[in-house]
């Protein structure tokens, strides 16, 4: 290591308040450029299986009224 | 004149690829599927994942902790193991995604497109990060949060353009006209980016001359040019890996009507 | 010998955004023919015709002038083409007349009948120099029309062409197309009027499925 | 077909720069607004800077073009805009000319009707904001050729946004990070000279630019137009 100490890396003569602040920013700007596609996905396909649902549904509501009409 | 009319009208943007030549550009076209693409990369993401954390971890530790640090500037130069390589996808990222516009435009691969929107967010944030960095790296070179230095202006251009391209993309209902408008507006910033750069480097050197340049490259000693070499390829392998995420997103989002996606999501809702 | 018909349209289809509009759309037009697109609101009988003027591109399918492909013959297909579209293309700032030069001078083709003539026939005399904002909708159509009179085009194309004219512009517009008829041009119109012309054969566009002529 | 295609193909060109003209020549008023708005904003700076004349040769320069930039881009919204509501632009896509032709006459009306007048009225700008005496020719050059290129680049932005409601904020979020290198040399152009350097370089540049956006603009507005105006 270039540094004596994990103190001293931490401090990097002053300027570690500068890099340390640059390393968190990026770190979680790029986490969060994988987190959020993760989360979406998710949400996603919650969205598509609920339509899917709901189009089921919907046949089954337009099949029991068919039915209904064919007995009357 | 002909050739000239016939392009400039629709001929270039015929469909007819379908049908014709499939047999030596199969693979083109089978990359165009969205929905081989989907399947497969979600073979690749594990490794690619695993990978861009190796080489962003090694780069990154290597970087801070073991290189010698710079003669004038100290410890702060450390910040280009981020900075750099941010602020270098930033642009090709830019670049990727007006080719990928373009091959949308040429082969009406909606594939294509799909990715052209999803490269668009992943570079405005990684333009906003190499713009912090550069920010924050000023304050103990320069003494100030903010100078007018040719990198940052053109990275604050760039930011703009990446502003405009995702800003026409949300402005149009239709998803047609919204990848098309977005594709040219990014093939314009394409041909723009060269001349605006090199015109900011220009305008910067006729009023101060620097100082002290952000990142001297040439002078750079090895020891700290492979730490930075490994980030660049840490940051390609995340750029790629965060590409991907996206463009499989909008994949979802765009065919969510088709069959396959369909039996995708009853299959994982099932499992 | 036979002969390559004027248009003809194969398999077209039309879709956007990944819903289909129509498919599987087949007609061909030749001299003399009159061609009215039938179909409810939203059926696509303007895309159709946006198709046919290559302001759109068809999803599938060809559409062929003179037997050529329209990429192969773009020049010549629109020059001897005509379209009139739901807007009239009247600029309000001007007057009839300049409306009508502007029209000759970016269309191809058209004959020596002089604008004054033509806005006489139109029912359009003594406005030739008032500013179009000072027209009314019928009007700025009659000054539309105007440009059938004009044209040396072979096929037109008019959306909707008696939308806003009374009783005696749809009588001249019927005449006018008779006339066109008779020179050996084509015409393709969608309207829901019921016309009373020789020579008139229908097709009626459905919502994604084969249309019926 | 015998009729000659090349006599045709200027038609396109010629008839559209005619008839915006005309347009321009029409509605005079609204064609005056975007000078009149470059005089308004002339007197703004020296009450929100300094009246003094030494601090204001300083920045006379980079504000006159700047503004010029702004009335520029004030005016480019409406370039396709009333075309497309009364269906003309719907005509323009389906003339036989190549279609760059008639964009390009579009645009040079555009540039005679508004980046021309901001030529012309820029020495009186340049005398209210004291401009030192080298910077009037330069000044003048400088604008006549870098409005022509704002114009180009404008036409192409408001291609891309002529079919959207709101359409004029997003032109200039499009379009102004494009004017950038306009605006260096532009400015760099009057100052070089107002310091007495060498002006014609920058000029040479600017130059450079108007021609790649001459070639360039009219070929990506095409391109827009077919995709906005059709849908």
């Amino acid at each position: 290591m270039y540094f004596e100490n994990f103190a001293a890396l931490i401090n990097m003569d002053g300027h570690g308040v500068y890099v340390w602040a640059s390393v968190a920013v990026t770190l979680a700007a790029m986490l969060w450029l994988v987190i959020a596609p993760v989360i979406g996905q998710r949400g996603l396909i919650k969205e598509v299986s609920r339509d899917i649902q709901r189009q089921q549904d919907r046949q089954l509501a337009a099949k029991k009224t068919f039915n209904h009409e064919e007995s009357n | 004149m002909n050739w000239l009319s016939n392009w400039l009208s629709n001929k270039w943007r015929s469909n007819n690829w379908q049908s014709k030549e499939t047999s030596s550009w199969q693979w083109f076209y089978r990359l165009g599927s969205p929905r081989w693409f989907y399947l497969r990369s979600g073979q690749w993401l594990p490794w690619l994942s695993l990978a861009a954390l190796l080489v962003l971890a090694t780069g990154l530790i290597w970087g801070l902790a073991f290189a010698p640090e710079d003669a004038k500037q100290g410890n702060s130069f450390r910040i280009i193991y981020i900075h750099v390589p941010a602020a270098f996808l930033a642009q090709s990222g830019y670049f990727i995604m007006a080719i990928a516009g373009a091959i949308g435009l040429i082969w009406k691969m909606k594939i294509s497109f799909m990715v052209m929107k999803a490269a668009a967010p992943i570079g405005a944030v990684l333009t906003f990060v190499a713009l912090f960095t550069g920010a924050v790296w000023g304050k103990p070179t320069w003494g100030a949060y903010w100078v007018w230095d040719a990198r940052i202006t053109s990275m604050l251009i760039l930011l703009f353009l990446y502003a405009g391209v995702m800003a026409l993309q949300y402005a149009y209902h239709s998803v047609d006209a919204a990848s098309k408008a977005s594709a040219i507006l990014a093939l314009v910033g394409t041909v723009n980016i060269p001349i605006i750069n090199k015109s900011v480097d220009w305008w910067y050197t006729l009023h101060q001359p620097a100082t002290i340049k952000l990142t001297s490259a040439p002078s750079m000693h090895m020891d700290m040019f492979m730490p930075l070499l490994v980030m660049i390829v840490g940051f390609y392998l995340f750029y790629a890996l965060a590409l991907i995420l996206h463009t499989r997103n909008e994949i979802l989002r765009r065919e969510r009507k088709t069959s396959w996606v369909r039996e995708l999501v009853t299959a994982k809702a099932g499992g | 010998m036979s002969q390559a018909p004027l248009l003809s349209v194969e398999n077209l289809a039309f879709e956007r955004d990944d819903s289909c509009l129509f498919s599987g759309v087949n007609f061909s037009v030749d001299g003399g023919d009159i061609l009215q697109i039938e179909g409810a609101n939203g059926s696509g009988k303007t895309t159709l015709l946006r198709l046919l003027t290559g302001s759109l591109q068809p999803s599938a399918g060809e559409i062929s002038y003179l037997g050529q492909s329209l990429s192969q013959c773009r020049y010549n297909y629109l020059s001897d083409m005509l379209y009139i579209g739901h807007q009239p293309a009247v600029t309000l700032n001007l007057s009839a007349e300049e409306n009508l030069r502007w029209m000759i001078a970016t269309s191809a083709q058209s004959n020596t009948l002089s604008i004054e003539e033509a806005l006489t026939q139109v029912g359009l005399a003594g406005y030739s120099d008032i500013p179009c904002y000072a027209l009314s909708a019928g009007q700025h159509r009659r000054v539309a029309l105007a440009r059938l009179l004009i044209s040396e085009a072979r096929l037109w194309y008019l959306d909707e062409p008696f939308t806003s004219i009374d009783k005696q512009g749809v009588a001249f517009l019927q005449s006018c197309l008779q006339q066109h008829r008779a020179k050996g041009g084509a015409v393709i119109l969608s309207t829901h009027q019921d016309l009373a012309l020789t020579g008139l054969r229908k097709y009626k566009l459905l919502p994604h499925a084969e249309g019926v002529v | 077909m015998s009729s000659p295609a090349a006599r045709k193909m200027n038609s396109g060109f010629v008839a559209w720069l005619r008839r915006d003209l005309l347009l321009a020549y029409r509605r005079r008023g609204e064609v005056a607004s975007p000078v009149v708005f470059f005089m308004m904003v002339s007197t703004l700076i020296p009450l929100g800077l300094t009246p003094e004349a030494a601090q204001l040769e300083k920045v006379a320069a980079g504000m006159i073009w700047i503004m010029a930039l702004l009335a520029t881009l004030l005016s480019v919204d409406g370039l396709f805009a009333s075309d497309y509501h009364d269906g003309s632009l719907e005509q323009m896509l389906i003339t036989p000319q190549l279609l760059p032709l008639p964009i390009l006459g579009k645009v040079t009306a555009h540039w005679l009707t508004t980046g021309l007048p901001l030529t012309l009225v820029s020495p009186l700008l340049g005398l209210m904001l004291s401009l030192p005496a080298a910077g009037y020719l330069p000044l003048i050059c400088s604008l006549a050729l870098g409005t022509a290129c704002l114009s180009l680049v404008g036409a192409v932005g408001a291609a891309l946004t002529v079919s959207l409601r709101k359409g004029g904020l997003l032109l200039s979020l499009l379009v102004m990070p494009l004017y950038m290198p306009v605006i260096i040399f532009g400015t760099a152009t009057v100052n070089a000279a107002v310091d007495g350097l060498n002006w014609l370089p920058p000029l040479a540049i600017l130059g450079a630019l108007f021609a790649a956006s001459v070639a360039l603009c009219p070929l990506a507005a095409a391109g827009a137009l077919r995709v906005t105006a059709s849908n």
